[in-house]
């Protein structure tokens, strides 16, 4: 791969936040892993493919929020976004088929922090 | 040059003094447990702290450079009771067995827990349990006694580069010992005794032999012969209040024969011997292309086994010329016992040796038994026969001189000189000349091969051919010489060296293991000096000139490597595989 | 046997020969590859580096996470951080100890087991935590410890 | 009108039951008002904020109302839901509020991809130093920014990269200290896992200012999803170009390679680190010479904490200034905490530095989580010390954290409830400290063990008042005698619990009494008559047949044959077995 130059920075931007508009991003560190953010993740996965619905399935790291690890965060267009809270294998469903096809919002497991850099 | 302040006086010092070196300027000795002249300070122990004046931090004198305008307070009330603290830790896990302790009286903590007048105490007693390791018959290793001041370590690894003893584990629980779990003598020890004479507590001490060689000396039907080597004289009179250096070969001649032994020689007799063997040798290698160059000297036992051991394949350029030690205890049970009608059954011969690897020579390979019987009994270390002494009461200071046994006692200056780095080569080089142009050396001192460097060179012309020659001692200073060596070998071309002498101890046999505690350059260079004024005094300078020798040949061996002397005063060497 | 493990560890050495800093990356990499460091293997590093043996006990014994002696199967993490302890961790090492019949620092018979107690696994918030093999396993109570290690011991 | 979320949780309860009475009536509510299809009423599981009843925040106007009550329904309705304007009064303005500029990108990006990293616009601070800045305004805008060390020492930073830059040596080396050793401390893996490209960012800004050309990061063994994510982001670098030669097209060159820990906690003291490195015992070395000017093989060598390289980045884009402007006088940005124990919400936190204790405990942690009492919070891990109740108002610094006797540290902060026995705790890190003690220096390596040995003796009931004398005298030659940080700091648990709980100690020894109830040896167990159900479960599980009696008759327990296992009080299912 050619080595980057200044020019190439604004292009990377541009491009990274012109990608996926509905997206789900499960919290993989150790600790996640730890409270079964693996398995988190391949219910996703499955449960994605299997409603067919055009959403990115994306790892990050961690929000910091360890009591509530698996943490998921979900942006669907027009909804707001939100970050879930222990996402059992039923929850990580439930957000597939609830949250992201039947576009509600899941009761009792969004972790709402009053600080907005988790939301923004 | 640095200016601070000790305790509020003045002090100017080079830059990198160490705070515990500029305290002497204003008459302060700071205590320390840990630190050794020899090494660098390894900062284990807490005891040497001072601190800056008006800061609550302390700084540990032994390692801390003093830096201009610092303001160093040496002591406070404060400073002395964290040093005592400190101590106090250190005898929580120390045995109190000092009454049997080998080095009772000669501790560096001992000696600290006296000043601190400690009486009792002050906390719970935690000792290892860790088993002796007697697996040399050099030394035994007491764990349990170790402050873990690391000096063993660092003079085993750092200064002789033979790296048997390490520190394994870590915390309360490190220890030292030798790698996986092997005693000592299976280790890559070559005994030099270095570790046993740095250490400042009994936790690594020689093997006492003293006991034996008391029943030998009582037993009616022995006949008990003594051999002192070169160093001995001018450092035993340390462990009787004399100053280093000070020349006691006739007191050492007198109180050995007060001891009870029937004859008494002098190892330096066995020296003028060797020098006749190895110098024909090298003669034979460099002008009849005898045998490979270049020659490397093999009279140090520790040296042996390091080159066996860790560099196999130098070993053809050894000398085969077996050590003084053990020319004098053949000589003593074949020549000496058939002039003199003894039967050599019955001669027991005690070396007394600045060493701890002359125990292990004793029995190295079955040419040590060339007599037909092992050729010398027992090997004592200076410190050894010191005590040997005061358990005679015998006082030592103001005995009178004797004469040594005759036929194998007397010597000239080559053969003393061997106690010191560089002496052996000194004492070749002479003959060498001699037996090469069949003249005699008009200056006969090479300044260049004396002194405490750690590796020194020195070319010299004979007939018309530069010699070229190295001196190494301290094994950690030898591996730079032998890689020039095996780099020219590699290369085909003529090895930059023609003859090479190693002594294993720092200082050479001035600074071995066996000799009297807190030896420091100071102190090598002093009892160096000591020998070289006894060269100086001497009516022979050369062996070969030494009329005994001369006789020993005529009547018995013939000439330097003739069968015979073959037979009986040379050996070999293994190549060991490293582990 | 030992001719394949010495083969690998020249290959591990060869791999890190001309690195600056490779001693203690060797090691992890033999351990890696043979769940401790045998003393054959030690010999011949210190044979290929021609650092002394020496050298390399003085390293392999002051860093706990080097082993001289082969673990059992399972290797049981408890952690001992400070919010792991202070929730219990104690007692979840004293219960697998019970259970297994084996002290910390040690191998079952069987050769399945072998627990450790550890700095920190990183999960603080899950405490007390403890690891098999990796998989971490949180919010520990006494009585879940049995039931971990049926699981374990069923597959052997 | 346009679709609005109520995000709604009864923060007192601390559960969701508390809230559906609540929800009920404000589905009604928003029924009556006909506004069932256009607001979702959601439910939340945590809303980060405690103790102030009913709270629910609006969206997309993100208004939060605290302590709502079901009669200002109405009101929210009318002003807020249906007009978007907030009711002033229930309006709730959070007591405090974290900065995030070390975590703002973990939770975010995906650490596997330097596309994310550049997008939020990673690498623009080494792009703008390498084609705008020399060295030394690199320095100078560190310098300037107050940045100081943040793995314990509080160091600036500045100055040390100055001292490394003007140190004589042919080559220079940076290190990141990633060999996160306190226990109950995870920033820096937290970082390496979730953006470890702002740390090489970080490092390659070190070694630009400095003229190195090589750099290592030293991360923990026990870290292997962070060793694979920073080998992966290396691997993305080098790929980019910016690692090797000629980074973004300029003159600078520099790689950086992982090196391994291997579990030795004194290796985070920079000597004992270079030690490890280079092969060798982690033991540390005496200082001068700094690492700075004889440091890895004798080179001049930079050593910075993972999170104090992932503050470089952001001071150079922003500017010293807008760093300097955060925090207090003496301590500058932003510090992370990994904060646990008893508190109710265990994880990161990042706040300015200045902000107090409480606010971090409280506030952000949410309290104590069984309800029970606070008792201290510790910080500084092994090196640090206990902070009681009485002083949970200071401002958290560097300066204020020593003056009550503990240390900033690298963030640890365990929090502490009336169960925790102090002389436990101390037991606890003194232990830590005589396993990682690397064994070279006499104070560290045999005072630790016999503070040990006191401290044991005193929770099995073994302990006299002179072991207090004993504890100071051994803790002072420790403080003032040891060669390394490890050893000076080792005590520091002793000490400052006996400052602040010497009555505890005393309650231990001349009462033979734990006042937290932990210490077994000193428990007296005893079998509530009225409260046993008679079952034996508590018989038959102890170990030493210390209970007798039989299912008509009841249990108790014989206190001479009594172990103090406590066997009995865990199994019992009614809460009939008291500890005194």
């Amino acid at each position: 791969m050619a080595a980057l130059t200044g020019n190439d920075f604004d292009a990377i931007k541009a491009k990274v936040q012109g990608g996926a508009k509905n997206w789900i991003k499960v919290g993989m560190s150790t600790c996640g892993i730890a409270a079964g953010a693996g398995k988190t993740y391949r219910v996703l996965e499955d449960e994605l493919s299997k409603q067919g619905h055009p959403v990115s399935l994306l790892t990050c790291g961690c929000l910091g929020m360890c009591y509530a690890e698996p943490l998921v965060e979900v942006c669907i267009e027009g909804l707001p976004r939100v970050v879930y809270c222990r996402v059992s294998e039923e929850c990580a469903r439930e957000i597939v088929r609830g949250h992201v096809m039947g576009r509600k919002l899941l009761q009792d497991y969004i972790l709402a922090m009053h600080y907005e850099e988790a939301f923004s | 040059m640095i200016q601070a302040t000790i305790n509020q006086k003045p002090v100017t010092v080079p830059e990198g003094t160490s705070i515990l070196q500029a305290a002497r300027q204003v008459q302060v000795k700071i205590p320390t447990l840990c630190h050794h002249p020899d090494l660098p300070p390894t900062a284990a122990c807490g005891i040497c702290i001072v601190r800056i004046e008006g800061t609550k931090k302390m700084l540990r004198a032994c390692c801390t450079p003093i830096e201009n305008g610092m303001k160093i307070i040496t002591h406070d009330p404060e400073i002395v009771e964290v040093r005592r603290t400190v101590l106090e830790l250190i005898l929580s896990n120390h045995p109190n067995d000092c009454l049997k302790c080998g080095r009772n009286q000669s501790c560096e903590l001992q000696n600290l827990a006296a000043d601190f007048g400690i009486r009792e105490e002050l906390f719970t007693k935690f000792i290892g349990g860790i088993p002796k390791d007697d697996s040399t018959n050099a030394f035994v290793i007491e764990p349990d006694k170790c402050i873990h001041c690391g000096r063993c370590i660092e003079i085993c690894q750092e200064i002789q580069g033979v790296w048997a003893l390490s520190f394994l584990g870590r915390g309360f629980n490190s220890r030292f010992a030798p790698a996986a779990g092997q005693k000592v003598g299976d280790s890559p020890c070559v005994v030099c005794g270095q570790c046993a004479s740095h250490c400042p507590t009994g936790a690594i001490f020689e093997k006492d032999d003293t006991l034996k060689v008391w029943q030998e000396l009582q037993n009616p039907d022995t006949f008990c012969v003594v051999q002192i080597a070169p160093v001995v004289r001018v450092a035993i009179g340390e462990a009787f209040g004399m100053p280093p250096g000070t020349n006691a070969t006739g007191k050492l001649y007198t109180v050995l024969r007060r001891l009870g032994f029937n004859a008494v020689f002098d190892t330096s007799f066995a020296a003028d011997v060797t020098i006749n063997e190895e110098a024909t040798e090298f003669v034979e290698r460099f002008v009849n292309g005898k045998g490979p160059l270049p020659l490397i000297t093999s009279c140090c036992p520790s040296w042996v086994i390091y080159l066996e051991k860790q560099v196999p394949d130098m070993v053809d350029y050894f000398s085969s010329c077996k050590s003084p030690q053990q020319i004098s205890g053949l000589l003593t049970k074949t020549y000496y016992a058939e002039k003199m009608g003894i039967d050599p059954s019955k001669i027991v011969v005690v070396s007394i040796m600045p060493c701890t690897s002359k125990k292990t020579e004793l029995t190295r390979t079955e040419e040590m038994f060339a007599s037909g019987y092992q050729d010398v009994d027992y090997s004592l270390t200076t410190r050894e026969l010191a005590r040997m002494i005061k358990q005679t009461g015998k006082d030592f200071v103001n005995l009178p001189d004797s004469e040594p046994d005759h036929m194998l006692g007397d010597y000239t200056g080559a053969g003393v000189i061997f106690g010191t780095t560089g002496g052996v080569m000194e004492a070749a080089l002479r003959s060498a000349y001699s037996f090469i142009t069949g003249e005699k050396l008009g200056a006969l001192e090479f300044e260049d091969i004396r002194g405490l460097k750690g590796v020194k060179e020195l070319s010299v012309e004979i007939a018309g051919r530069r010699v070229n020659v190295a001196v190494a001692h301290g094994l950690g200073n030898v591996m730079s010489v032998l890689n020039r060596v095996r780099e020219a070998r590699a290369k085909g071309e003529p090895s930059p060296y023609d003859f090479i002498e190693v002594m294993a101890c720092p200082g050479g046999c001035a600074g071995g293991g066996g000799q009297p505690y807190g030896v420091t350059d100071d102190i090598r260079a002093k009892r160096a000096q000591g020998l070289y004024q006894d060269d100086r005094d001497k009516q022979f300078r050369l062996s070969h000139e030494n009329p005994y020798v001369q006789k020993l040949y005529a009547e018995f061996l013939g000439e330097p490597l003739s069968h015979k002397a073959h037979e009986l005063l040379h050996t070999h060497y293994v190549k060991r595989m490293p582990g | 046997m030992e001719a394949v493990s010495l083969e690998r560890a020249e290959s591990i050495v060869a791999k890190w020969k001309n690195k600056k800093g490779n001693l203690i990356m060797i090691l992890h990499d033999v351990q890696d590859a043979f769940g401790y460091i045998p003393e054959h293997v030690a010999r011949r590093i210190s044979r290929l580096l021609d650092i002394p043996l020496a050298r390399i006990y003085e390293v392999l014994t002051f860093y706990h996470y080097f082993k001289l002696n082969q673990p059992g199967k399972y290797k049981i993490a408890v952690c001992m951080g400070t919010a792991c302890y202070l929730k219990g961790s104690p007692e979840i090492l004293e219960e697998l100890k019970t259970i297994l019949h084996v002290e910390e620092g040690a191998t079952t018979s069987d050769g399945l087991f072998y627990i450790e107690c550890v700095r920190c696994l990183g999960c603080c918030g899950l405490a007390p935590v403890m690891a098999v093999n990796g998989t971490i396993y949180g919010n520990l109570k006494k009585g879940d410890v049995v039931d971990i290690i049926s699981r374990y011991s069923k597959e052997g | 009108m346009s679709e609005k979320t109520v995000l709604l949780q009864d923060t007192t309860a601390g559960s969701t039951t508390g809230t559906s009475d609540f929800f009920g009536v404000f589905k009604a509510a928003l029924r009556e008002s006909d506004l069932a299809d256009n607001v979702r009423l959601v439910r939340v599981a945590d809303m980060g904020v405690y103790n102030q009843g009913v709270v629910m925040t609006i969206l997309p106007e993100n208004i939060t109302y605290a302590n709502v009550e079901a009669h200002d329904i109405k009101r929210i309705i009318g002003v807020t839901l249906k007009h978007g304007n907030p009711v002033k009064d229930l309006l709730y303005q959070p007591k405090f509020r974290q900065m995030r500029l070390v975590l703002k990108n973990c939770g975010r990006l995906d650490p596997g991809s330097i596309d994310d990293y550049i997008a939020a616009d990673g690498y623009r601070a080494l792009l703008k130093a390498v084609e705008q800045k020399t060295p030394d305004e690199v320095i100078a805008e560190l310098k300037a920014s107050g940045l100081r060390g943040r793995g314990g020492g509080g160091y600036s930073t500045g100055l040390k990269w100055q001292f490394t830059r003007e140190a004589a040596g042919e080559l220079k080396y940076v290190i990141c200290n990633a060999d996160e050793g306190d226990p109950g401390a995870y920033m820096d893996r937290s970082v390496l896992e979730g953006n470890p490209h702002s740390v090489i960012e970080g490092m390659l800004l070190a070694g630009y200012a400095i003229g190195s050309s090589q750099g290592f990061f030293y991360i923990r063994a026990e870290y292997p999803l962070a060793i694979e994510r920073v080998q992966k982001a290396l691997d993305q670098a080098r790929e980019r170009g910016l690692l090797g030669n000629h980074i973004l097209g300029s003159d600078f060159s520099m790689d950086i390679e992982i090196r391994l820990g291997a579990g030795a906690f004194v290796c985070g003291e920079e000597t004992a680190l270079i030690a490890s490195i280079e092969g060798k015992r982690g033991t540390p070395v005496p200082r001068p010479p700094y690492p700075s000017v004889r440091g890895l093989w004798g080179m001049p060598t930079c050593i910075n904490n993972v999170e104090t390289l992932a503050n470089v980045a952001p001071i150079l884009l922003h500017g010293a200034d807008w760093f300097a402007g955060i925090g207090t006088q003496t301590s500058k940005g932003t510090k992370v905490f990994a904060l646990t124990g008893k508190v109710r919400n265990s994880g990161l936190v990042e706040v300015p530095m200045g902000t107090t204790l409480r606010e971090i405990v409280f506030d952000i942690g949410g309290g104590i989580a069984s309800g029970r009492a606070f008792k201290a919070v510790q910080t500084g891990g092994p090196s640090g010390g206990v902070i009681p109740e009485k002083y949970l108002d200071t401002p958290v610094d560097y300066d204020n954290l020593q003056k009550l006797g503990s240390i900033m540290g690298s963030g640890g902060m365990i929090v502490m409830d009336e169960c925790d026995c102090m002389v436990d705790i101390a037991k606890f890190y003194i232990k830590f400290c005589v396993d990682e003690s690397c064994g070279k220096c006499a104070p560290c390596r045999i005072g630790g063990y016999q503070i040990l040995n006191i401290l044991e003796g005193i929770t099995q009931g073994r302990g006299t008042l002179q072991d207090l004398d004993r504890l100071i005298l051994i803790a002072r030659a420790m403080k003032m005698g040891s060669l390394c940080g490890l050893g000076q700091t080792a005590a520091n648990p002793v000490i400052s619990t006996l400052a602040y709980f010497e009555d505890e100690y005393r309650e231990h020894i001349v009462n033979r009494r734990c006042p937290a109830r932990k210490c077994r040896a000193l428990l007296e167990f005893n079998i509530i008559r009225h409260l046993c159900k008679k079952c034996g479960l508590c018989a038959r599980a102890c170990p030493e047949k210390a209970i007798t009696g039989d299912r008509e008759h009841g249990y108790s327990i014989d206190t001479e044959k009594c172990i103090h296992c406590g066997v009995c009080f865990d199994v019992c299912k009614f809460s009939a077995v008291e500890r005194i």
